[in-house]
């Protein structure tokens, strides 16, 4: 393993850097610009992995496992379950709403880039000395014996800041409930003052085919009703529209019957009634 | 092969994670690309480490991914209780510091 | 370490701003008293400075130095010249006045102000700016005079804007509206000064590698330090530039008239007889005394400014409809007196404005003051609603008219003296100038003649018919400041004996001689 | 004894200093303060007088020095008294005539409630007028030359609530100022000359400086004496002047304060000796102003202002003889002093007469009064007598010199033109001065109710004011005479003034008889136009010269369109100027600032993701600047 924190690094090493390196940049790329918060946060994850094998690459290697284990399955993982509380938002779509903003973003990133290339370029940095008896005793030996003799104070206040933080997490996360929570008749009554909805929301769903929580009841002209579905779905957009292939459907499934009874003639009416049997279901 | 190239890698990550930063209005996919940034840097440290052969570069590296570590926490918690408030987790819809 | 004789003479009146302001609301009156008492303590103190204040012995005497920030050789470094004893005089003269003419004008149940502690706000400021321009009176290092010349505007600007005149055309909110519009352009106009006096300072300290107003100076004299001319031009007209703002020297006087006409009588005096002298004052001794070379270069040009601010100024008071703005234009036109003297650069010219400096300062004080309580009584600055007001009221119409009598200089009261010395020592190196500001004593009359006959004279209007003569407190403001008019018109020595010696210095730091008249020279 | 000189101006001042500041208390007794201190001060004088008839000629000149005034390096003005034999003449005067008139003004304001405050302006005039002929330096001089037109300034204005009055004061005290201008720059010049402004020193010296020099003094010095003394083109003031209560008339703008002029001119003597185009000018003023005056004396019908016109014709004389030189020196002040006491006289005697007719001052309203007011008849009628230069009375003896003095200008054309134009003044003279007296004392009545309808009781006025009537006539009578008495006056100033014998272009008994014709003339022409025929109430139309004569020779219109307009108009657009430009120019800018600001706000859009743009640019451009500094 030594032979990795050597001082020259080998044409292995540059092929794997060359390879990883792209990965690495493209997952950058797609953290950025794919558009559901999900696919980032993945891609994400995968440069640092990439980034975990260049920290072994670099002779890092108590950093690269603690890179894949804490921020890769950590970390990201704590990520992906607040893209789940919070969900899929309108905010998602890339279309930029400032005037200008976008271009300048990149011009800027651009720049940044060109800036800091060009200034590790002409600083010189050509001559380097390896890991080599840096990491002699074992890389982490070599850490902890920094840590705790040198940098313990710096260590003990990452402690503290690491409860602070948890403290702050829980404070900021957890809800209060300031007010009594309304009794039955209250809330009855609430409703009957707003005079909205009288009697209990409509349940989800067409048939029995159809329960999902997701898919809006249909009201008696076809048309989906906001209403059966959850508040945080709407919020979030996420209300599947299924009004046309349902009755589709079911002009379908009536049509291979009518073929099957071999009955003709007043099949447009029996589709009717059934048509009408079923608004009828839907309005229960 | 010289490692300097890790360096150049770590600027474009890090160009890279800013102009995402600017670009994207999901707070988390912000966050995301704040914690490239991070990393950006980690990787420098870590191949300054590994060129003045000693292990400081190291050490800061891991201070700041815990320090990272801690923020993300809190800024995930902010997030949530962002959007417990207003139902979205866009960073455009807080500009209250408009005059 | 004798006592710091001029630190306390700036000290007391700032104590007592602190203490006036600590009064409780509940015993308001109490903060008047208090103003009044630490000021007549500072009048003490000035008077035992020039007491032992020797005419012929250093030019800076009862000097204080100690060291303020180290690393930029900013010292704490007090001094006084005949001309600075002067001129402390006058200040602390008039501050007791001042507070005695003001005694009302801060009470709330009169104004109606709803303001937080209005009367104890109203006579700390005064005696901030009191201590405020003591003590730039006695700096004579440049960074601290900076440090005060601008630090006076804070207090000065909310006694502009926040005890405005109650006499005023229109309705409060459009009056209100007028007084912050003054306070503000107050502002503006000196910050822009100061500011530039600013650049200025800091180039000096480039320059020279230190503040102190003596050692600069004298490396000067003695050729250590000799500045490349455009530099020092350069540094000239930034230091002169926030002096003629301050003065004010035409064209940058035309905050002075908004200021005085919305500031109370008390206010306006303060701004034009006790700040506006600072502008003055540092031309003297900051301007001839570390760019001479400088000063004989812009003569001609100043002189020229201070030519057309004499005139301008009167033949705008001529045309003035608004009493305290009239006075105002008037002093505008006295402050080119006191520029031209400076910078004729002889003996009699610089002695003249000195003494112009104090005669002004009281003059004015006199007059605005009068003003002040006849507004007060009809409630209304124009000067078409008085009329016939000698009938009803004769003493305040005599005070108005001796006060009127000292702004056009008639001989035998004070202002003659000094402005017969500018007149002479200008006339002596620039005759034509001479000759074309000596038009300015007729316009003096004439505006000063205008304003008493529309006031004062012709059938008794109906408004003034009721119009009570002056009070006893009014009297006790007006009666000694007219028995100093004439005292000094008879027998300026005292004064002139203390200023003398410093115009010498002065005139030897310019290296100018007064020209030799014809017949001496013919010998 | 020369400490009392002092004395002189100290005792009115002190007069005024109480009366002034005392307040109500003194109202009752007031006026005999200031007429006793004004006493004081006159036998001061006459003690001085007999004290300085004492020494020989030469050495009459008495010194006091108080204390030095305003010294500075290179400058030195002291308050120092000098009382030669000009200034006691004058001193003499003053305070005579003086006590007179506060004599007679008790009588005249008994019923004015602001007497006290009247007396008290009376006592300011005498210091200030005699501080100004015993000053011993021009700059005293001038304080005392401006003292007196404040003092003439409050008087004319006493009547404040008259609109008319309050103007006149005004007038009167801006025409003095351009006056005191020219002093004041001859003092300048004096300055920057000799370095002194002494009367010792500077006149000693003349001879050291150039003509060009001198003439410049001369010239401002003869400014100043214009507007003191009412000469053309300055003259203006002194017909508005009569606002003021007659005594005042009598003694400031009649016996006293006008004749300063005079006063200047002759102490200057030595610098006009030393500059002839100042003389020359001189003389021409005062030709041109005797003969202006009398004009105007002709066509009022105001009493005063009538009077005023031939103060000023006469004045036109002394100032003429003044431009003589020496030659003429004594026989102006000699004027001045027999001018003073018949002037003075005439006024007393107009007052009287306003007295009794509720100070009516329109003579067509007036008439016959001979019978109803003799004694105020009788002295005003010696009055004139000697003012139209009677023989025998003072003005004959006074008059015909400086007539005489005229004609020996030169031996050419000037000599004659100078000598005609004073010859023809006298004729004038005689006649508005018998127009006045016809107008006044002879015919019928012509009397009109005044404004509030009750006819006019003529009646003699009390004795306070007729006494000094009388011991004015007196003056008027003898004091030529007794001057002229060989030539003592003359010698009596020689030590001062110098003094040569004219030698006129004709002979003397000649110029002498020409006089007496040309007045008889004059008095003859005034007899036959309102002796003879009816004198109309309303004033006719009449030619258009006495029309222009009316109005002063439209003096005041040109004043009023040239100075009083313009300088109106001048102001107004200053005015505008300040508004707009000066002050526009700073309001601009502050504007263009506040609409940059404007723009500028609009980046602050409050989205934090354009904030963090701006930061990373930021960031950005500060690499680049570090990279740049490393590479340069």
């Amino acid at each position: 393993m030594s032979t990795l924190a050597a001082y020259a690094t080998s044409t292995g090493e540059a092929f794997q850097f060359w390879v990883l390196g792209t990965v690495a940049v493209i997952g950058a790329l797609c953290t950025v610009f794919m558009k559901k918060a999900v696919h980032s946060a993945l891609c994400l994850a995968g440069t640092m992995i990439v980034l975990a094998v260049f920290y072994l690459a670099n002779g890092a290697y108590f950093l690269g496992i603690v890179q894949i284990v804490v921020y890769t399955g950590a970390i990201m993982m704590l990520f992906l379950f607040v893209v789940m509380l919070v969900g899929v938002t309108a905010a998602d779509s890339l279309k930029e709403t400032i005037k200008g903003q976008r271009w300048l973003a990149l011009l800027c990133g651009l720049g940044f880039a060109v800036l800091l290339v060009g200034g590790i370029g002409n600083a010189s940095l050509k001559e380097f000395n390896g890991l080599g008896q840096a990491n002699s005793a074992g890389n982490v030996e070599g850490l902890a014996a920094l840590i705790f003799t040198k940098y313990v104070f710096a260590f003990e206040i990452t402690g503290a800041l690491l409860i602070t933080a948890a403290v702050g997490a829980m404070v900021l996360t957890h809800r209060e409930r300031t007010e009594r929570a309304k009794t039955q008749r209250e809330l009855a009554e609430e409703r009957v003052r707003e005079g909205k909805h009288l009697p209990p929301l409509p349940a989800p769903g067409v048939y029995a085919r159809h329960n999902a929580v997701d898919i809006a009841g249909l009201l008696p002209d076809g048309t989906p009703s906001e209403l059966t579905v959850s508040k945080t779905l709407r919020d979030r957009g996420q209300i599947r529209d299924v009004s046309s292939e349902a009755l589709s459907d079911l002009r379908a499934l009536e049509q291979r019957a009518d073929e099957r009874l071999g009955r003709s003639g007043h099949a447009a009416s029996s589709t009717d009634d059934a048509a009408s049997g079923g608004k009828k279901e839907a309005a229960k | 092969m010289s490692p300097v190239n890790y360096l150049y890698l770590a600027a474009l990550l890090f160009a890279i994670g800013a102009t995402g930063v600017l670009i994207r209005r999901n707070a988390i996919v912000v966050f995301m690309c704040i914690e490239l940034m991070l990393n950006a840097c980690n990787l420098t440290l870590v191949t300054f480490s590994r060129m003045h052969g000693n292990l400081d570069g190291q050490i800061i590296a891991f201070f700041t991914m815990v320090v990272a570590a801690a923020e993300v926490v809190v800024g995930l918690a902010i997030i949530v209780s962002l959007f417990r408030s207003r139902h979205s987790a866009s960073v455009d819809d807080a500009s209250l510091m408009k005059l | 370490m004798s006592f710091p004789l001029l630190t306390a003479t700036a000290a007391v009146p700032a104590i007592g701003a602190i203490v006036t302001a600590a009064v409780p609301a509940a015993r308001r009156s109490a903060a008047k008293w208090l103003a009044l008492l630490f000021s007549l303590a500072t009048l003490v103190l000035a008077v035992v400075v020039g007491v032992r204040f020797d005419p012929g012995g250093d030019r800076y005497q009862l000097t204080e130095s100690h060291a303020w920030i180290a690393d930029f050789g900013v010292r704490y470094e007090l001094g006084v010249d005949g001309i600075g004893v002067a001129l402390i005089g006058l200040t602390a003269l008039l501050i007791p006045f001042v507070i005695l003419a003001g005694w009302h004008d801060a009470d709330p149940e009169e104004t109606g102000s709803k303001r937080w502690r209005p009367t104890q706000g109203f006579f700390a400021l005064i005696l901030m700016v009191e201590a405020m321009v003591v003590l730039s009176f006695e700096a004579t290092d440049v960074f601290l005079f900076y440090i005060l010349f601008e630090a006076m505007l804070i207090p000065m600007y909310f006694l502009i804007g926040g005890f405005g005149d109650r006499a005023h055309a229109g309705s409060d909110e459009k009056a209100a509206a007028q007084r912050s519009y003054a306070a503000v352009k107050f502002l503006l106009y000196n910050l822009v000064g100061g500011l530039i006096m600013l650049a200025a300072v800091i180039g000096l300290y480039v320059v020279a590698g230190n503040f102190s107003l003596q050692e600069i100076a004298a490396a000067r004299a003695s050729g250590e330090l000799n500045m490349a001319t455009n530099t020092e031009r350069l540094l000239f007209l930034g230091f002169f530039f926030a002096f003629a703002v301050k003065a004010p020297l035409w064209p940058l006087h035309t905050w002075l008239p908004n200021a005085m006409g919305e500031a109370t009588a008390p206010v306006a005096v303060l701004i034009t007889a006790v700040v506006d002298k600072v502008g003055t004052f540092a031309m003297l001794r900051f301007c001839l005394g570390l760019f001479p070379e400088a000063s004989k270069w812009a003569t001609p040009a100043i002189l020229v400014l201070a030519l057309i601010s004499i005139v301008y100024g009167a033949l705008l008071a001529v045309g003035q409809r608004d009493i305290k703005r009239l006075i105002a234009y008037a002093s505008i036109s006295h402050f080119g007196f006191i520029i031209m003297g400076i910078f004729a650069m002889t003996s009699q010219g610089q002695s003249g404005a000195t003494l112009y400096m104090v005669n002004h300062g009281i003059s004015t004080a006199a007059l605005m003051l009068v003003a002040g309580f006849l507004i007060s009584r009809r409630g209304s600055r124009l000067i078409a609603d008085f009329g016939g007001v000698q009938k009803v009221a004769p003493v305040l119409a005599g005070t108005f008219l001796v006060g009127s009598l000292a702004t056009l200089s008639l001989p035998g009261l004070a202002p003659f003296v000094s402005e017969f010395l500018v007149l002479v020592g200008t006339f002596a190196r620039y005759p034509v100038i001479g000759i074309i500001a000596t038009f300015g004593i007729v316009l003096a009359a004439l505006y000063t003649l205008v304003l008493y006959q529309r006031t004062m004279t012709g059938p008794v209007k109906l408004e003034v018919a009721k119009m009570p003569d002056l009070r006893v407190r009014e009297l006790v403001v007006v009666a000694p400041l007219i028995a100093l008019l004439i005292f000094l018109g008879v027998y300026p020595k005292p004064v002139t004996d203390l200023v003398n010696p410093a115009v010498g210095h002065t005139l030897s730091d310019v290296q100018k001689k007064d020209p030799k008249p014809e017949v001496e020279a013919a010998k | 004894m020369e400490n009392l000189i002092a004395l002189l101006v100290a005792a009115p001042l002190l007069g005024a200093a109480v009366l002034l500041c005392g307040g109500r208390r003194l109202d009752r007794g007031g006026h005999w303060i200031g007429t006793l201190l004004a006493v004081v001060s006159f036998a001061v004088g006459v003690l001085l007088f007999t004290d300085m008839l004492g020494k020989d000629p030469e050495h009459r000149a008495m010194h006091q020095a108080l204390f030095s005034w305003i010294p500075v390096e290179g400058f030195q003005a002291d308050v120092a008294f000098q009382l030669d034999q000009l200034s006691m003449t004058f001193v003499l005067l003053i305070t005579g005539v003086g006590s007179l008139i506060h004599v007679y003004s008790i009588g005249y304001m008994e019923h004015d409630e602001r007497r006290r405050r009247f007396f008290g302006y009376l006592n300011l005039f005498l210091a200030a007028m005699l501080l100004l002929v015993i000053a011993d330096n021009y700059l005293l001089l001038y304080v005392g030359w401006e003292g007196v037109g404040l003092a003439s300034y409050l008087l004319i204005g006493f009547w404040q609530h008259k609109p008319s009055a309050a103007t006149a004061a005004k007038k009167a005290f801006l025409v003095n100022r351009v006056g005191d201008m020219g002093l004041s720059i001859a003092i300048m010049l004096m300055f920057t000359t000799f370095g002194t402004f002494a009367f010792g020193p500077v006149l000693e010296s003349t001879s050291e400086t150039s003509e060009g020099m001198l003439t410049a003094i001369g010239l401002m010095l003869l400014l100043a004496a214009c507007g003191k003394s009412a000469q053309v083109p300055l003259q203006s003031w002194l017909g508005d002047a009569m606002e003021g209560p007659t005594p005042v008339s009598a003694l400031i703008h009649a016996a006293t304060m006008v004749t300063a002029g005079v006063y200047l001119i002759t102490r200057s003597g030595a610098i006009f000796n030393g500059a002839p185009d100042a003389q020359l000018a001189v003389v021409i003023v005062g030709a041109v102003t005797l003969l202006f005056g009398a004009i105007v004396g002709c066509a009022k019908d105001d009493i005063k202002k009538a009077l005023a016109g031939s103060t000023m014709s006469q004045i036109g004389y002394m100032i003429l003889a003044a431009g003589l030189g020496p030659i003429g020196y004594a026989f102006a002040i000699m004027h001045l002093v027999t001018h003073g006491f018949f002037k003075a006289g005439l006024f007393l005697g107009a007052g009287s007469v306003m007295h009794g007719m509720n100070d009516e001052v329109d003579m067509r309203k007036y008439g016959g009064l001979r019978k109803y007011m003799p004694v105020t008849f009788v002295t005003f009628g010696l009055g004139y007598l000697a003012i139209i230069g009677f023989p025998g009375l003072s003005g004959f003896w006074s008059k015909d010199k400086i007539i005489e003095a005229a004609f020996a200008y030169d031996d050419g054309i000037r000599g004659w033109i100078f000598g005609g134009v004073a010859l023809l003044g006298a004729g004038i003279t005689a006649f508005y001065m018998t127009r006045v007296m016809i107008m006044t004392f002879f015919g019928e009545k012509r009397w009109q109710p005044d404004a509030e309808g009750n006819e006019p009781h003529p009646h003699e006025s009390p004795r306070s004011m007729t006494i000094p009537m009388i011991v004015l006539a007196f003056g008027s009578v003898f004091a030529g005479g007794l001057f002229s008495l060989n030539e003592s006056f003359v010698k009596w100033l020689e030590p001062v003034t110098q003094f040569e014998h004219p030698h006129p272009v004709i002979s003397v008994p000649a110029i002498t008889a020409s006089t007496v014709v040309v007045l008889l003339l004059g008095a003859a022409l005034a007899y036959v136009m309102y002796g003879r025929k009816e004198v109309p109430v309303t004033a006719p139309r009449g030619s258009l010269l006495t029309r222009a004569a009316r109005r002063d020779l439209l003096q005041d219109d040109f004043n009023h369109v040239v100075l009083v307009r313009g300088g109106e108009h001048l102001t107004r657009s200053l005015v505008y100027v300040d508004h707009t430009m000066v002050d526009g120019a700073v309001n601009g800018t502050a504007a263009g600032f506040g609409g940059l600001s404007g723009r500028l706000r609009k980046v602050q859009n409050g989205f934090a993701r354009s904030y963090a743009v701006s930061m990373f640019g930021g960031t950005a451009i500060l690499i680049a600047a570090t990279l740049l500094m490393r590479a340069v």
